[in-house]
């Protein structure tokens, strides 16, 4: 059962979410493997792995939901980190515009 | 699209068979069935609609969906409640005849089942699973 | 500065920098006011009574390195309220500034432990400004749009009220706005026990994350749909958070902000109708989807 | 007159873990605490109207231990038995002790769950010494 929405048909703001960059980055040089951002995520981002020095990872990115940060709020050693949302806004306007005109 | 079913377990306080209707109806809606299974809150049920969120939608939902109640006693609370505010019962699982068909198994305490009561309310859980199938078919 | 004694409580975090920038910023506060009371960690922490009752009866603003919030905890657990609490992650990253790599701080993160002890002072004398203008909202009566979904019941306002797909409303009043979370945003977290507001006074972009809002369940932050800048909070939800869970539109309000430019956010945002259909469909897909989802981390 | 009693009467709410703080904390009371002085009493059989336990109620103390704003323990005794002698609501001391946020696991409960029914069961304890104290006086 693929954990994620097919990403595909899903949109953001009638953009299409593949065209958003918007998900967690782990900062493993920070990251104490707490997972306490997989035990918070309820659309199943990230993923753990078997591979020691990189226990967890971001596998669904695109279920990650648009401007929301919550698991980097769980984060103590503050590893996680997103794009800037006035860039993203920014982005999210232009491919509107773009749709509008196509 | 398939109708959820609802589950209502007596929430007796005073005997072992309300600790084991609790358990199973957990069990039911967390482990074995949580697609097709909605629990409902006895008191808030039959407490009724006493703000915009209460127990209206409860009883709403045990109108239109079929509804299975879990008995703890010979009191029969939770099949009382449906009928009185909703409608008829789509099944009733009595605990404490389940409970005499395992005298092997026996619970420590209404406070705390330990490993056997929890047999047991995972032998109970199984049980409304099976009706819950037989329920859960598509208009 | 009103008279009454203030109190300042930095976490002792000494194994992370963004601990020893907590400890900075107390230590600039006391130079730069001399009459704050500086309260040591440790010594409140081993349970001596020293501060007892001073604590009673002070302001407490607490400094937080990271988000574990011990010196919030200290305060907490004697049943008594921080009055400011002072974030370190979040104003790193407000101002840019990264924590230095080694434990002694480099010239960038002291400047930085002065702009936020500055940042404190300030914000205290307008905090004492803004906090009797929360007058309480009148709300009038409206008409919702309502469905329900298993046993779930949301409601969207018809009119008045705008939203983002991240389920939080504006609703404009001329110069300012007030937002809030949705009947299903709040469904989502269930019973909501604590608020952590945003400073008043700080400029807020659209969508930013404006303060949070927890369940036993979750943590979830309000994404603005609007922006501009904070000008006040409900203090009501601090002793009453179930009024978000009860009354999301009105009396569960979370935050006022003056808007910068409302027409330009509003390109962005799907007025009453639109929600109510963006929503219902959210609700009836993601709900089967949570639900298998949340089965599976339980097993 | 019979020696008082004083009945607690939890929500018995099973959908969130506030209604097991309720439980719990009744069975440390009754058990533990106030082992004699207080007995646990079946808030499904009150709202039905089983006639001896309402009489039991009028003639002694009742607490009601509530696990949500909704308030079906406090609501349905009143309606039933006309009286509430105390009253708590367990999201109280959940937002008393931020620290010890309750785990959402119901069967078995989790251990801040533990940590804060016990808290919670001795502030009820000391309400039925009260609830009794002044009993005596009035018997006196």
């Amino acid at each position: 059962m693929s954990n994620s929405y097919d990403a595909d048909k899903e949109t953001f703001m009638g953009v299409p979410r593949n065209k958003i960059p918007w998900w967690p980055t782990i900062d493993y040089e920070k990251c104490n493997f707490c997972m306490e951002c997989d035990k918070f995520c309820p659309h199943n981002v990230y993923e753990r792995t078997e591979d020691e020095n990189r226990k967890l990872i971001v596998k669904n990115q695109y279920n990650c939901v648009v401007f929301c940060r919550a698991c980097a709020k769980a984060c103590a050693p503050d590893a996680l980190t997103f794009p800037d949302k006035r860039e993203i806004t920014k982005l999210i306007k232009d491919l509107r515009s773009e749709k509008k005109e196509g | 699209m398939k109708k959820k079913i609802g589950i209502i377990a007596c929430s007796g306080e005073k005997l072992i068979g309300g600790t084991l209707s609790r358990a199973a109806a957990r069990i039911v809606v967390e482990k074995l069935r949580p697609n097709s299974t909605i629990v409902l809150c006895e008191p808030l049920f039959a407490a009724g609609g006493l703000e915009r969120h209460g127990g209206q939608e409860e009883r709403n939902f045990a109108k239109e969906h079929p509804t299975i109640t879990i008995e703890g006693c010979e009191e029969e609370c939770s099949k009382i409640a449906v009928e009185r505010y909703s409608g008829p019962v789509a099944a009733t699982i009595r605990v404490d005849e389940i409970v005499k068909a395992h005298p092997e198994l026996n619970p420590k305490s209404l406070e705390d089942l330990g490993e056997e009561g929890m047999k047991l309310a995972e032998i109970i859980a199984e049980e409304i699973a099976k009706k819950v199938d037989e329920l859960f078919v598509s208009e | 500065m009103a008279e009454e004694n203030i109190c300042v409580l930095p976490c002792n975090g000494l194994d992370k920098s963004l601990g020893v920038i907590a400890r900075e910023v107390a230590l600039k506060l006391i130079e730069k006011a001399p009459e704050f009371n500086l309260i040591c960690p440790v010594l409140l922490n081993s349970g001596d009574k020293t501060y007892e009752e001073l604590l009673q009866k002070s302001k407490i603003i607490v400094i937080n390195g990271c988000i574990t919030r011990c010196s919030t905890k200290l305060i907490e657990q004697r049943g008594l309220k921080p009055f400011k609490q002072i974030m370190i992650p979040n104003l790193s990253k407000k101002y840019n500034v990264k924590p230095s790599k080694t434990l002694n701080l480099d010239d960038e993160n002291v400047k930085l432990a002065v702009i936020i002890a500055d940042d404190i002072i300030k914000n205290l004398e307008n905090a004492e400004q803004i906090e009797d203008k929360t007058a309480t909202r009148d709300f009038q009566e409206q008409e919702y749009f309502d469905i329900t979904v298993d046993k779930y019941y949301f409601t969207v306002p018809k009119k008045g009220y705008f939203f983002n797909e991240n389920d939080c409303w504006i609703k404009p009043q001329g110069k300012t706005a007030l937002l809030g979370i949705t009947d299903y945003l709040q469904n989502a977290a269930s019973d909501i026990l604590f608020v952590d507001f945003p400073d008043i006074g700080k400029d807020i972009g659209q969508f930013d994350d404006v303060g949070s809002f927890e369940s036993s369940k979750t943590v979830l932050q309000l994404i603005s749909p609007g922006s501009g800048r904070i000008i006040a909070v409900n203090k009501d939800l601090e002793p009453h958070p179930e009024y978000m869970n009860q009354d999301p539109y009105n009396k569960g309000w979370f935050v006022e902000i003056e808007l910068d430019n409302f027409e330009e956010d509003r390109e962005l945002l799907m007025n009453g109708p639109e929600y109510f259909e963006y929503m219902k469909n959210k609700a009836i897909e993601e709900k089967e989807h949570l639900d298998k989802l949340r089965s599976e981390k339980d097993v | 007159m019979s020696e008082q009693k004083v009945y607690i009467v939890p929500c018995s709410g099973i959908g969130k873990v506030f209604g097991s703080i309720g439980r719990e904390t009744t069975y440390i009371v009754v058990n533990e605490l106030e082992r004699g002085k207080a007995k646990l009493e079946c808030l499904p059989l009150i709202i039905k109207g089983k006639k001896e336990i309402i009489e039991q109620l009028k003639e002694n103390k009742v607490i009601v231990i509530d696990g949500c704003p909704l308030k079906c323990s406090y609501n349905n005794v009143m309606e039933q038995v006309g009286k509430v002698d105390a009253q708590f609501m367990t999201t109280d001391i959940v937002k008393e002790n931020r620290e010890f946020k309750p785990e959402s696991a119901i069967i078995p409960i989790g251990e801040n769950t533990k940590v804060l029914s016990q808290k919670l069961a001795e502030r009820v304890s000391k309400k039925v010494h009260e609830l009794l104290e002044n009993t005596e006086e009035v018997n006196d």
